[in-house]
């Protein structure tokens, strides 16, 4: 097997050196009851050839998304992530590395850390952020756990038009940890009266910007009301981009921002793995959950960074600890920094006005179609558009004649009966001749 | 060669992408525009290309050297795995394109899923938890809802203390009160303990095994069924299951849930700390409540179940993550079980403790062993008793350790045992490999009992980095950098470990 | 620019400090009427994402080897490469490195060049090996030339089967540089009569085997009769898998071995780049061209790599050089030695044993097509088939169905008039499936 | 850290590649089976990958740092290049496919062809050379072929003697006897000695330009004038076309023949020494003499030329290797090409200059120029009169560079320089890398002229190895493992440099 470099010979050799007579001797603590004598019922080794085949063939019956006019969003965004990026971020010395537990030989991946959680903090105009989680949902999951930690309150204030995946996140972490959770049904116009819910026995408003639909919200009364009576305010975005573009959470007002880093470096993947950002004030540090990288300095005075407050993790602190995370997305918040930094703030800013640009001319070619209606009056690079027949029969129909043409709310939202509506997503990687195909498609299916 | 930071070099004005021109003409923006300027330093390609190619060159990788972090498993990254994840048809795929696009994306979950329950023996499996900790979270909270459906709502959650810190911190968060049990002289839990601990009120019991001291729980069985006969549920932290794949099947030993690590056991690449990816394997008792979403195949092919009201007599607890878990990782385990195959993988097992053994042997007359010279499975624990009184402590050891090329093994942990060296060779190692690594902490063992102990204090002398004060890191945090804080601290301050 | 580091304010301190006025005053001894004001007729600047759309396109119409039953050789040849080779090439150190002229920080290269040059002489059964020429061909070229240097003849002798685009590149350098060169023509069945050739003025015989033909050569009584008179044998390769199975030149008596090495652990890439393999008796050593690394010690005694030899090389030489080269094929040899130090003798060994045996298969599956004639009695993974009608529109017609079935032999001696030859290839990537294909669409095409 | 050899660690039973098994029945090889078993080392891909990532780590690389090496052009290799020759519609297509079915090859190489014919003004362009010194040798043979053509054998080809050495060793290999051209005091060609020079014997002149001590020929129309008229033919050598990109047209010089490295001027990337790819533009005068194969344009499409029956008009001389040229290399030319533009290429060149006239002027108070102080182009040559009376040579001087973290620059070349030290910093680095670059060669020279010599016989230090006894490799030829040889030669023993 070409993955195990032990020989027979070496093998027999060891067994003598051990002093035992083969391999069943040192299973032998394993009740008798549970040995398995034959192989498991799987197929026997393959060929790198083999694999690949395979593998190659399973990948080859889904749509690539590259391979078509494209403008699924709803959580996850495809744009052009440049070629260093991948190649960076397989270097075997990022690639192959473990969570930099013995600092003087990871100043790679902790210096690089020391990178993004600033360069998180700047993007989301906060004073503070981890180095990552697993991905925009959980995150957000754990900012309502902080929330309640800082308060010593119970009950989060969920907006409707919170993406409803994270929302699902949040209230099963909420109800399994015997906490309050309360949600507004979802606004596809964009009116959400998330201010009326906030109390005193508020913990913290989720709130996200721009909204599942693509509303963008202005958050400076809602914080304002928050802060009001003492609860936090929750910022969440899903598209990263945004912020180069849209007003920064934290300049309005926001406690804790956290959203979906997968836009900046990172592919689709099918969901996974992303990467959560999380950012806060730098008061509230100490209980903020996941990793941290810090600086420091060596025994020669030299500058160096290492983990730092792991008093709050679990393998220090186990059952008090802020959060029971130990992995977190180490190579995604790579591709992020890396990609960031090739991007700056002004390529970011650029970035950002052509997703905006792409995304109103797109609205308008649909909106154009007969029997289309446009949902969004302010938004970023996504919006929601009601069509004259069933949504999610209009996005196959569209599927099948090669445009993948959003996410039909129905989809996230199964219960809600909003069922002519389509969520609409555009980037930098739409041409014209993707809207073109687009709005022609549309029409011939809503024809 | 110092490499600065991107802060120190960059600028937000530069930028190493070219975008097309866009005209200004028409914002639909609510007014919400973008008031500051965000620092984000930019650069060029070739400065960030280089950056980013100097960092990497401090890092230790397990394609650089042997990795013996214990109970982290750090064993070879195919690089045919990379690149399969890499195909299109996997790496570029919305997950929510409509079903008919993605039939290639679920029958891969499906392959998965369908190994992993072969392979453990257990009837059903949530592919969705993002990392080992957020599989046991998952695994606890099926355990939470088994109970509550039966209306049984328990308090307490046995933890042995020799397990993972997320253990006890898991329990913690889903508001249970953790109860501590004791190990054993042999570095095994006490069953006596469990069964005087149990009680109606204990929800469940989390356990590891092999266990982080490396040994198989002779007596899991009969926790299992002492367990069950509480009406409890027995959650398995499936760490270490590298060291049982395709011997010992999980199912055969009464676990009702348990996460595996496709990050460690299917060498998913641990990228400097993530992303991972934990599925969880449920009994039939937990299977029902299994979360949001999962694969179903049916005669017109593979759909997704996203939504309760599609989940017919299933109970799902709700949703662990946004999408589906984590694709990337998913596809790299599929071409890692597909490689291997069943006698690829058992034998990879058996390596991997024969491996750890053979250390074992090596070095049990230089170093200590605190629970006796047994069988270990695929990592041997050594205690810090071969270095009483020579003045050198584990920590120090294990950084001399890097002067001589070696990433230390994992250290102080487990915390039943004093200045704990937990050594996890795993499979990928030769021979040649694992006698290189014996001979150099023989003789590290000699020079600590000699009492050369300025060698081990000062050590490393030879990384990118002498030793790092990281209790000024705590008491002074510095998690960002800022353009008032000095970019230099000042020099010369020694570290105080 | 993205690659382009210098912003303008950089220039003009850059302008200041070097005192002129701008960047005309660094071009002022260009005569003015050579200057060019305006930009050249070609598009401006793309970003990544419009270069990778259109270079995508063009590759798009293309048909490549993987996607389809692929029997394509006669000199080059589509091998698995296992995922690593591609992988550690790529590495910034390996891949942006130039030639080791300063061996204390390029050892890497230098030991690698040390290991490859033992690879190449252990399987070609020679003494000794250069670090690569540039391909098969030019390196047979070369080796004609050595072999006049050290005979001080000028005639060389080509046997007929000889790869005819091999042989014209032999020609042409013979011709140029003013010596003669004889040739038999080409024999598709088989029976060549090189050794009628060989006389008192020949320097140099040079055979291929397995031929163009695909037929497995016997070099011994030409390695006689050759030395007999004094003149060298050249045994020239195109499928280096095939000494994984078939004698070595060198036991068989060839003075120098020159092959093509794409094969193991290069990709077939239109013809190039590839890697010359070119070896030798140690005797002859200071009259082989193109680069060495060899063994020393550095100044405390540790063993090291340099390259060596230099004084046969142009930049010390010059006119007097053994070769103009001076670029080899530095990555494609570390590519090969990768892909061989993966396979090793007995993974070697036995991908040619499958090689060999899927051309018997292949081989038997299309004999038994109506209107198809084997010719090969000896082959190793190659051999030549006599089809029914005119073989140029029978390989034309396969690609029509989705095979590519090999190459006509009009393709390469366009003047022999075997205009009912195909040369097939075989290799361990084609399955029972692509054979049967393969049969089944030649059976309609010559039906 | 020592890296052992393949020899040394690897094992020919062992392989790290699963075959399938093969049945052994049926051989047709003529009774030529394999008799010997070669010597060929195998190691499991969890070992190769190791060693070759732990010999990479001893080399230096563009990416790792500034590599100012004059006239081999390192500048930054572009991701998106190595990206694209990927794509299985380049990277996995067989020459000799059906012409039907490699289009899209076919329109990549007139791309390429298309572009540089337009950046050199010329009208005809070889695309086969593989590398620099065989577009040279194509080059030359096009003129022979051209003077063949009209009767007109001729014996002498002139050559500078600042040329690079590959220019007398092509004119050597088609027969023709070098005739050397000094250098005047300013470091150009001495015109009147060219005219001198030029008789009916003279098949013509090889030139750089700019030339290889970074400088334009002034008089380069002048001296194509005079060689036209002579009835030879130009041949330029283009390795340093970069320096006027898109700024002079070689076409509108008067030259013949020019190869162009795409690893240097396009940037394709040396790989250690390769491969290289050297297509040769051709004036009027030797297109017709353009070798075999070529890409043509029709109303059907692309057509590929490949014997001379199908040339037409033409009459190719030959074959300058097997199928088309260096593919690989032309898609990483092509995405080099179109990212940067014509605008893009103009301002590279600009940079390119730029930096290097940059480096002169805060350079040249403390080393010393050749030439005088006047602009040069992309390369800046400095001898080694700054380190007269300092016991500090040119190669002194280089090592002590690598323990500064830089690459040495081109040394004792070009040969009509005493001590030449040759700088060319590309258009790849940013203004902060070259003043710390600069800052750092001052503080080399004012140590040099202090006397600070141990520094400089020594150096380097701080590298993976300590200076190389090349004497002694070139006197006793070790050229490849063997299983007699010691694998350790004996210890300490002095460099003889």
């Amino acid at each position: 097997m070409r993955y195990l470099p032990l020989s027979d010979a070496d093998r027999e050799a060891m067994f003598a050196r051990i002093g035992v007579d083969g391999i069943d001797d040192l299973f032998a603590d394993v009740p008798r009851a549970a040995w398995r004598d034959a192989l498991v019922d799987l197929p026997r080794a393959k060929s790198e050839l083999e694999v690949e085949r395979l593998l190659s063939r399973m990948a080859g019956k889904n749509v690539a998304a590259g391979s078509v006019p494209f403008f699924v969003g709803a959580g996850a965004y495809r744009h052009h992530v440049p070629a260093s990026v991948d190649h960076l971020i397989q270097r075997s010395e990022f690639l192959t590395s473990y969570t930099p537990y013995q600092p003087e030989i990871t100043q790679g991946t902790l210096q690089m850390l020391f990178e993004f959680q600033t360069q998180v903090a700047e993007l989301t105009g906060m004073e503070v952020a981890n180095a990552s989680m697993y991905d925009g949902s959980t995150g957000t999951g754990e900012a309502v756990l902080m929330a309640h930690r800082l308060t010593r309150r119970e009950k989060a204030v969920l907006a409707g038009n919170l993406h409803p995946q994270y929302r699902a996140v949040v209230e099963n972490l909420a109800h399994m940890g015997g906490h309050e959770v309360v949600t507004l049904p979802p606004v596809p116009v964009g009116e959400d009266d998330v201010m009326a819910l906030i109390d005193d026995d508020t913990s913290c408003v989720v709130v996200q910007t721009p909204d599942v639909f693509g509303h963008l919200v202005d958050l400076r009364p809602i914080a304002e009301k928050a802060h009001a009576h003492g609860a936090l305010l929750i910022a969440v975005f899903t598209e990263a981009v945004s912020l180069g573009l849209v007003e920064s959470p934290g300049a309005m007002g926001a406690d804790i921002v956290v959203g979906e880093g997968q836009s900046i470096g990172n592919g689709l993947n099918f969901g996974g793995p992303y990467v959560g950002l999380f950012a806060t004030r730098s008061k509230f540090v100490r209980q903020m959950p996941g990793r941290l990288a810090g600086q420091t300095v060596d025994a020669e005075g030299r500058r160096g960074f290492v983990l730092t407050l792991s008093t709050r993790e679990q393998h220090i602190r186990r059952e008090k600890a802020t959060s029971n995370i130990c992995t977190n997305s180490g190579l995604c918040a790579l591709a992020f920094s890396i990609h960031m930094t090739l991007l700056g703030a002004e390529g970011l800013k650029r970035l950002a006005r052509i997703n905006h640009a792409n995304a109103v001319k797109l609205a308008k070619a649909l909106a154009a179609v007969p029997g289309v209606e446009l949902l969004n009056h302010a938004y970023f690079n996504e919006f929601t558009i009601r069509v004259s027949k069933a949504a999610a029969n209009v996005v196959e129909a569209l599927a099948e004649k090669g445009v993948l043409g959003g996410v039909p709310v129905t989809r996230l939202f199964r219960q809600n009966g909003h069922d002519d509506l389509v969520i609409v997503a555009a980037t930098e990687i739409n041409t014209d001749d993707d809207r073109a195909a687009y709005a022609a498609a549309l029409q011939e299916v809503l024809a | 060669i110092e490499e600065a930071l991107i802060y120190e070099t960059g600028r937000p004005d530069v930028t190493g992408v070219d975008l097309a021109d866009v005209d200004d003409t028409e914002l639909h923006l609510g007014g919400l525009e973008r008031s500051d300027a965000p620092n984000l330093p930019g650069m060029s390609e070739p400065e960030a290309v280089r950056h980013y190619v100097r960092l990497s060159q401090k890092n230790y990788a397990i394609d650089t050297g042997l990795y013996p972090l214990g109970s982290c498993t750090m064993k070879h990254n195919p690089r045919l795995n990379e690149k399969v994840a890499r195909l299109p048809g996997f790496g570029d795929v919305h997950p929510l394109q409509p079903v008919s696009t993605v039939q290639g994306a679920l029958e891969l979950i499906d392959l998965v899923a369908n190994g992993l329950k072969e392979l453990t023996g257990m009837p059903a499996v949530a592919m969705s938890p993002k990392a080992g900790a957020h599989g046991e979270l998952c695994g606890m909270m099926a355990i939470k809802a088994a109970l509550e459906a039966r209306g049984d709502a328990r308090s307490v959650v046995l933890v042995p203390e020799s397990a993972h810190g997320t253990n006890p911190a898991t329990a913690a968060l889903l508001g249970y009160e953790v109860a501590s049990i004791p190990a054993r002289e042999d570095g095994t839990v006490d069953v006596a303990a469990v069964k005087e601990r149990l009680s109606p009120e204990v929800a469940g019991i989390m356990l590891t095994n092999p266990n982080t001291c490396g040994l198989f729980e002779r007596d899991i069985i009969e926790i299992a069924d002492a367990v069950h006969a509480a009406g409890a549920y027995f959650y398995c932290d499936g760490a270490n299951l590298n060291a049982i794949l395709g011997r010992v099947r999980p199912g055969d030993l009464g676990i009702d849930a348990m996460h595996i690590n496709l990050h460690k056991t299917f060498s998913t690449p641990h990228g400097g700390g993530g992303p991972g990816a934990g599925p969880v394997v449920l009994s039939e008792a937990l299977a029902p409540f299994a979360p949001l979403p999962w694969v179903v195949s049916g005669k017109d092919g593979f759909d997704l179940i996203e939504h309760a009201g599609q989940a017919g007599a299933a109970k799902p607890f709700g949703r662990m993550t946004a999408f589906h878990g984590q694709m990337g990782m998913f596809v790299r385990a599929a071409a890692w079980m597909l490689s291997h195959g069943a006698d690829g993988m058992r034998q990879a097992a058996e390596d991997a403790v024969l491996s750890a053994n053979y250390i074992r042997a090596c070095l049990k007359d230089v170093m200590s062993l605190p629970f006796g010279d047994r069988p270990c499975m695929h990592e041997v624990l050594f205690d810090d008793q071969f270095l009483n009184g020579s003045g050198v402590t584990t920590l120090d050891f294990a950084k001399a350790m890097i002067d001589e090329g070696y990433h230390p093994m994992t250290m102080y942990f487990p915390l039943v045992v004093h200045g704990a060296l937990l050594i996890e060779p795993t499979e990928s190692e030769s021979k040649a490999s694992l006698d290189l690594f014996i001979a150099t902490l023989r003789d590290l063992a000699m020079a600590a009992k000699r009492g050369d102990t300025e060698r081990f204090a000062g050590a490393p002398w030879y990384a990118p980095r002498r030793r790092l004060d990281e209790t000024r890191a705590a008491r002074q945090p510095v998690l960002r950098w800022t353009p008032q804080a000095p970019s230099e601290p000042e020099p010369k301050r020694d570290a105080a470990e």
